[in-house]
């Protein structure tokens, strides 16, 4: 299934007719998208609609029924497409028992970190400088929600899965958000995030794949 | 005063008694005097943790 | 690799050391198991002593059953475990810094009370170093052991029950080795093979199970 | 009447009490220093030898003390532990708190010391015995009160928690009290008694009844230097501790 | 209020039955940990004939044990337990159902598989009908008792350890009455005082234990 | 504390002064505000800034450190004050293992039931047609939510307790959210209702509470 001749920068993600099913019943119908270096993608539609799936499947968590999902050129899950890749999810993968501090630390420890970046400062940056030694597990929804997006903006990681980010998130929080995805595209990486279209990124939007239940 | 630290032969029961005693009492002393330290650190560096955060309050 | 490894261990001992309450846990209920026993059984010092090796071990396994579930639990409640397997390290030594920091935690100190239980159900001497040794072979056998069977059970939100389950088999023939060394000891008769048989299984679980632990989680996570 | 209720409110109220207890801090620990030197004196070297057990009655004089203390500590707890749970005083669930810790210290000291003693004189560390078992089983309880009580992020919460455990686990004294009477054991019966003859000679009892109040002190200044460190770390946000914090900059 | 109570229960049995795979497994671990035994002391028919009744019992204590921490852990997670809480109905009364519903699922099975495992072990005609009764006494003591523990320890996220702490030394008087009652049957002496006395604590703890368990359970939520 | 001549009909929220204190740390500051039947409250404030915290102390979670709270005149959490409240908070308490249906049923069974209103008929309305009889487990989080917001209209309380009710919904169900507060405020209903400000409720608002973190 692979070109006999691969371009030399494979696109962040290339998929050709995927399709999930959960015990055969489609979640998401036949999807063909490209999303290039530098580029922002949105996944909308509405609730049950695939969304959290098709993200799943991106990252390797899944394995797609039909058709083809490629990450670095390589399979989702697999060895490169995880070097390149950060997710967030609806469970934000923060021990409570760690500070925020501690929990950025402990990512850079496990993916690497962006040159060039300081955990101390980008606390700051999303509004927790005071909170850097409370233990997670006393932060309030937002907070927790802000020190995940700390975490992923150090990492190194040029393609980025987001998973409704601005869920619970102020109207500053949102702003932030926006903000870490236009640099991010700004420094050539590329994003999959998906929304309920109430509240989302719009400028630069390079594409936007709408799944129907 | 060797009788007396041999205590009729039951120096091995009797003075480890005593050591117990003493000694348990006395890391209760030693504990609560160190937890009083780590508090009086911990409130300074909350003291002036405070007065950072009052400074920068976001807009 | 090795700071990934580090990382890792240094996380779950920091986390361990937050909560260094539930590390004496194991401990006391392994005390308090052994505890019940003279009640259970009533105060007869040479039946205890008869059976206070086999009744050590069975306390030990136990009490590490109890905090196996514990294993994972906490890394998929809050999602940890998915950003574990997503991160760009392989798996399975992320997955044996994890088994490390457990057997340190769980494990030590029980290794480190067991003479004292056995003592008060009435071991005699020559026994005590050999039941150490059985333990310290063990223990670190059953960790291993037991999480690859913890990492299946992941995805099934099922309580420390199946986990129970499948692991007592597989826990059968480490209790027979291990009080078959203790009572041969007991008895004094060469204790040397049985403990041999159980070096022999740990280096081949050492190598293996954080390998088997990493597809088991990946299995697990696919729903 | 008035006087009780006006104390009782003076001293519920922390920065009062903080400063009371600092008061009578080093008295305590003077008074139970002084009884404890009379006490050890007195026992190791005036009172005389047993005629049956040799010197190894000797640790009589920890053991004893020890162990009354651990009955004593409890009661004082759950008394206090009733109070916080009923009428939520923050004074109450400190000294049920911070009582537990010294409770505990006494029972091991108990144990390890009746141990030590029993070896000698019943010719084994330890045996399945009504009255060892049940202390044995308060040293547990007191464990879990402690563990209950650290086992929450709020330290008002786990202290009502453990103070409802410790209520609870208040049935294990009279079994422990009363083990040597409802079941024949190897432990002896009471041989002190504070009303009518003791069965025990005065050589004997005075040191014992010294080291008895000395713990009896030694408890009262502990609880007194806990419950101060304890009341800082909870009423952090007051400013009662923010003067106290800047007024001690030497203290480490 | 009736209807109440009949909702709550008809909940818990109907969620149980979702799961039944896993009331199966406190039983399968009974009939293990007394499989266990043999290997670890050897099969010596009097000896383990001679601690039959005890390791039975302790097997039942344990097993009920394990599956005790999630009484209310499943109704934490997911905020069912503060709608319970909020709810107009007495919250004692509530609390009554959940407790009815746990014994109904763990203990009857564990109850009704133990004369088998003593069999197994070797327990003798006669003391049989009394270990029947004894477990059918010491069960819903154990799960009341538990339960007001478990309520207390609700809001800590620990593992099931610091119950195991608290529980056991709790659980001590239970074993001794319930033992001495087989043990006294086993030798042909007179049981019916330890079970008077077991009956008369499952009577009072019926009364408080409800009451008792929504007190510890107000308390461990207010953070 | 109590009035001498209590009114006839207590306001369902009424507080005076309100302080929430966490180890001495004030949460939020002295409140003072009145909801009364047939209005509804929102509660304003950014991420940390104590809605949740607020929420939880009317509802008698949660013990306030000074001040007063009443709740149709009586103290929050009484069996008064419990039985005229039904809450929504992060966590949605429903069983995963039972279906929407069972959920409903429960909820029914242990506050009462709306006279008029039939389980099922609520499931469509609230767009959960055909999931009626999966488990609450399988389904994505707008799903769980909008089940949530159906056991609630079932349930006969005069008070509505809402905690963020927009996140993880799509625009019909905000919309959702909306006609469910006005029907339930046009039947002398009333609601105390958090948002960021980002989505919120608009028509009738009577008060609305900002809290500064
Ligand atoms: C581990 C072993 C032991 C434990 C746990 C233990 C425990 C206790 C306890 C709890 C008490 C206080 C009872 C009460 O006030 O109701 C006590 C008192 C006492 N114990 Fe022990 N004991 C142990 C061994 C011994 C031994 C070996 C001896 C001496 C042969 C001994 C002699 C005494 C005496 C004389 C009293 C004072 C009795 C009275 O007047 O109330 N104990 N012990
Ligand atoms: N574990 C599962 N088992 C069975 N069905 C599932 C499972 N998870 C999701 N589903 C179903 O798959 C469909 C898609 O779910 P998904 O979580 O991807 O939706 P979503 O677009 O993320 O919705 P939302 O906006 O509500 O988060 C839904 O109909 C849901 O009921
Ligand atoms: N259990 C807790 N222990 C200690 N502090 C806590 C706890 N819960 C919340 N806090 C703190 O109290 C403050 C208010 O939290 P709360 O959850 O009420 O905020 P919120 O307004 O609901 O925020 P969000 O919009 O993010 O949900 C925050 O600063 C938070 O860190
Ligand atoms: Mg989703
Ligand atoms: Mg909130």
């Amino acid at each position: 299934m692979m070109n006999a001749f691969p371009d030399p920068q494979p696109a962040p993600i290339d998929v050709r007719g995927l399709v999930y099913e959960r015990r055969d019943e489609r979640v998401f119908g036949p999807l063909d998208f490209t999303v290039e270096a530098g580029t922002i993608a949105l996944v909308e539609g509405d609730n049950g609609s695939g969304k959290t799936t098709l993200l799943r499947v991106i990252a390797g968590l899944l394995r797609a029924s039909a058709g083809e999902a490629r990450v670095f050129g390589s399979a989702p899950g697999s060895d490169e497409a995880r070097a390149g890749t950060a997710s967030l999810g609806h469970l934000l993968g923060l021990k409570g028992d760690l500070t925020p501090r501690e929990n950025l630390h402990l990512g850079m420890g496990l993916y690497g970190c962006k040159s060039g970046e300081d955990p101390d400062a980008m606390l700051c940056r999303v509004g927790l400088e005071g909170f850097g030694d409370e233990p997670v597990r006393t932060l309030s929804a937002g907070q927790k929600k802000r020190t995940a997006l700390a975490r992923l903006a150090l990492l190194p990681a040029r393609l980025w899965l987001l998973d409704e980010p601005y869920a619970n998130l102020d109207r500053h929080g949102i702003a932030l958000v926006n903000h870490l995805l236009a640099l991010h595209a700004a420094a050539g990486g590329s994003a999959l995030v998906t929304s309920h279209g109430a509240v989302s990124f719009h400028q630069g939007v390079a594409c936007t794949i709408r799944l129907t239940p | 005063m060797a009788r007396f630290l041999a205590m009729g032969g039951y120096a091995v029961f009797v003075w480890p008694a005593y050591a117990v005693f003493l000694l348990v009492l006395a890391a209760d002393v030693i504990a609560t005097v160190l937890r009083r330290r780590r508090v009086l650190r911990e409130l300074r560096s909350r003291i002036a943790r405070q007065g950072r955060r009052r400074g920068s309050v976001s807009p | 690799m090795a700071a990934a490894f580090r990382a890792m261990l240094q996380r779950d001992l920091l986390l361990a050391w937050r909560r260094r309450g539930d590390a004496l846990l194991p401990v006391l209920y392994a005390v308090m198991v052994a505890t019940l026993f003279p009640f259970a059984l009533g105060p007869e010092h040479t039946l205890l002593a008869r059976i206070s090796g086999g009744v050590v071990l069975v306390t030990v396994l136990l009490s590490m059953l109890l905090s196996l579930d514990a294993v994972f639990r906490g890394d998929l409640e809050d999602g940890a475990l998915e950003y574990l397997v997503l991160a760009p390290q392989p798996l399975a030594l992320l997955v044996a810094a994890r088994m490390l920091a457990y057997w340190l935690v769980t494990a030590l100190p029980l290794i480190a009370v067991a003479p004292l239980l056995a003592y008060m159900l009435g071991l005699e001497g020559p026994a005590q170093p050999v039941l150490l040794l059985a333990l310290l072979l063990a223990t670190p056998l059953l960790a291993l052991i037991g999480s690859v069977l913890t990492a299946l059970t992941v995805g099934t939100r099922r309580s420390g029950m199946l986990l129970a389950l499948m692991l007592l088999p597989l826990a059968v023939p480490i209790v027979i080795f291990a009080a078959g060394a203790v009572g041969a000891a007991q008895q004094g008769l060469p204790w040397v093979a049985p403990v041999a048989w159980l070096a022999a299984a740990l280096a081949l679980a050492v190598v293996l199970a954080p390998l088997a632990c990493a597809t088991a989680l990946r299995i697990a996570l696919d729903s | 009447m008035n006087a009780i209720k006006l104390w009782y409110h003076k001293l519920g109220s922390p920065p009062y009490f903080y400063v009371f207890a600092g008061y009578i801090q080093p008295w305590l620990w003077t008074i139970a220093a002084m009884l404890a030197v009379a006490g050890l004196y007195g026992g190791l070297v005036l009172a005389p030898a047993d005629y049956q057990q040799g010197d190894a009655f000797r640790i009589i004089f920890v053991h004893v003390p020890a162990a009354w203390m651990s009955l004593f500590i409890y009661g004082v707890m759950a008394v206090s532990a009733f109070i916080a749970v009923i009428w939520r005083p923050k004074m109450a669930e400190v000294l049920a708190m911070e009582s537990a810790p010294i409770g505990a210290a006494f029972t091991l000291i108990a144990l390890v010391t009746g141990s030590l003693w029993g070896r000698p004189t019943w010719g084994t560390y330890w045996t399945w015995d009504a009255r060892l078992t049940s202390e044995l089983v308060l040293l547990f309880i007191y464990l879990g009160v402690i563990g209950l009580y650290h086992a929450f992020e709020d330290p008002r919460q786990g202290a009502r928690a453990a103070s409802f455990l410790a209520m609870v686990g208040a049935v294990n004294l009279p079994i422990v009290h009363y083990s040597v009477v409802w079941w024949n054991t190897l432990h002896q019966g009471t041989t002190v008694r504070y009303f009518g003859p003791s069965s025990i000679a005065p050589s004997m009892l005075w040191p014992l009844l010294a080291m008895t109040f000395a713990a009896k002190f030694y408890y009262g200044a502990s609880l007194m230097q806990r419950s101060r460190v304890s009341l800082l770390s909870l009423e952090r946000g007051k400013d009662w501790v923010a003067d106290i914090v800047r007024r001690e900059p030497t203290h480490g």
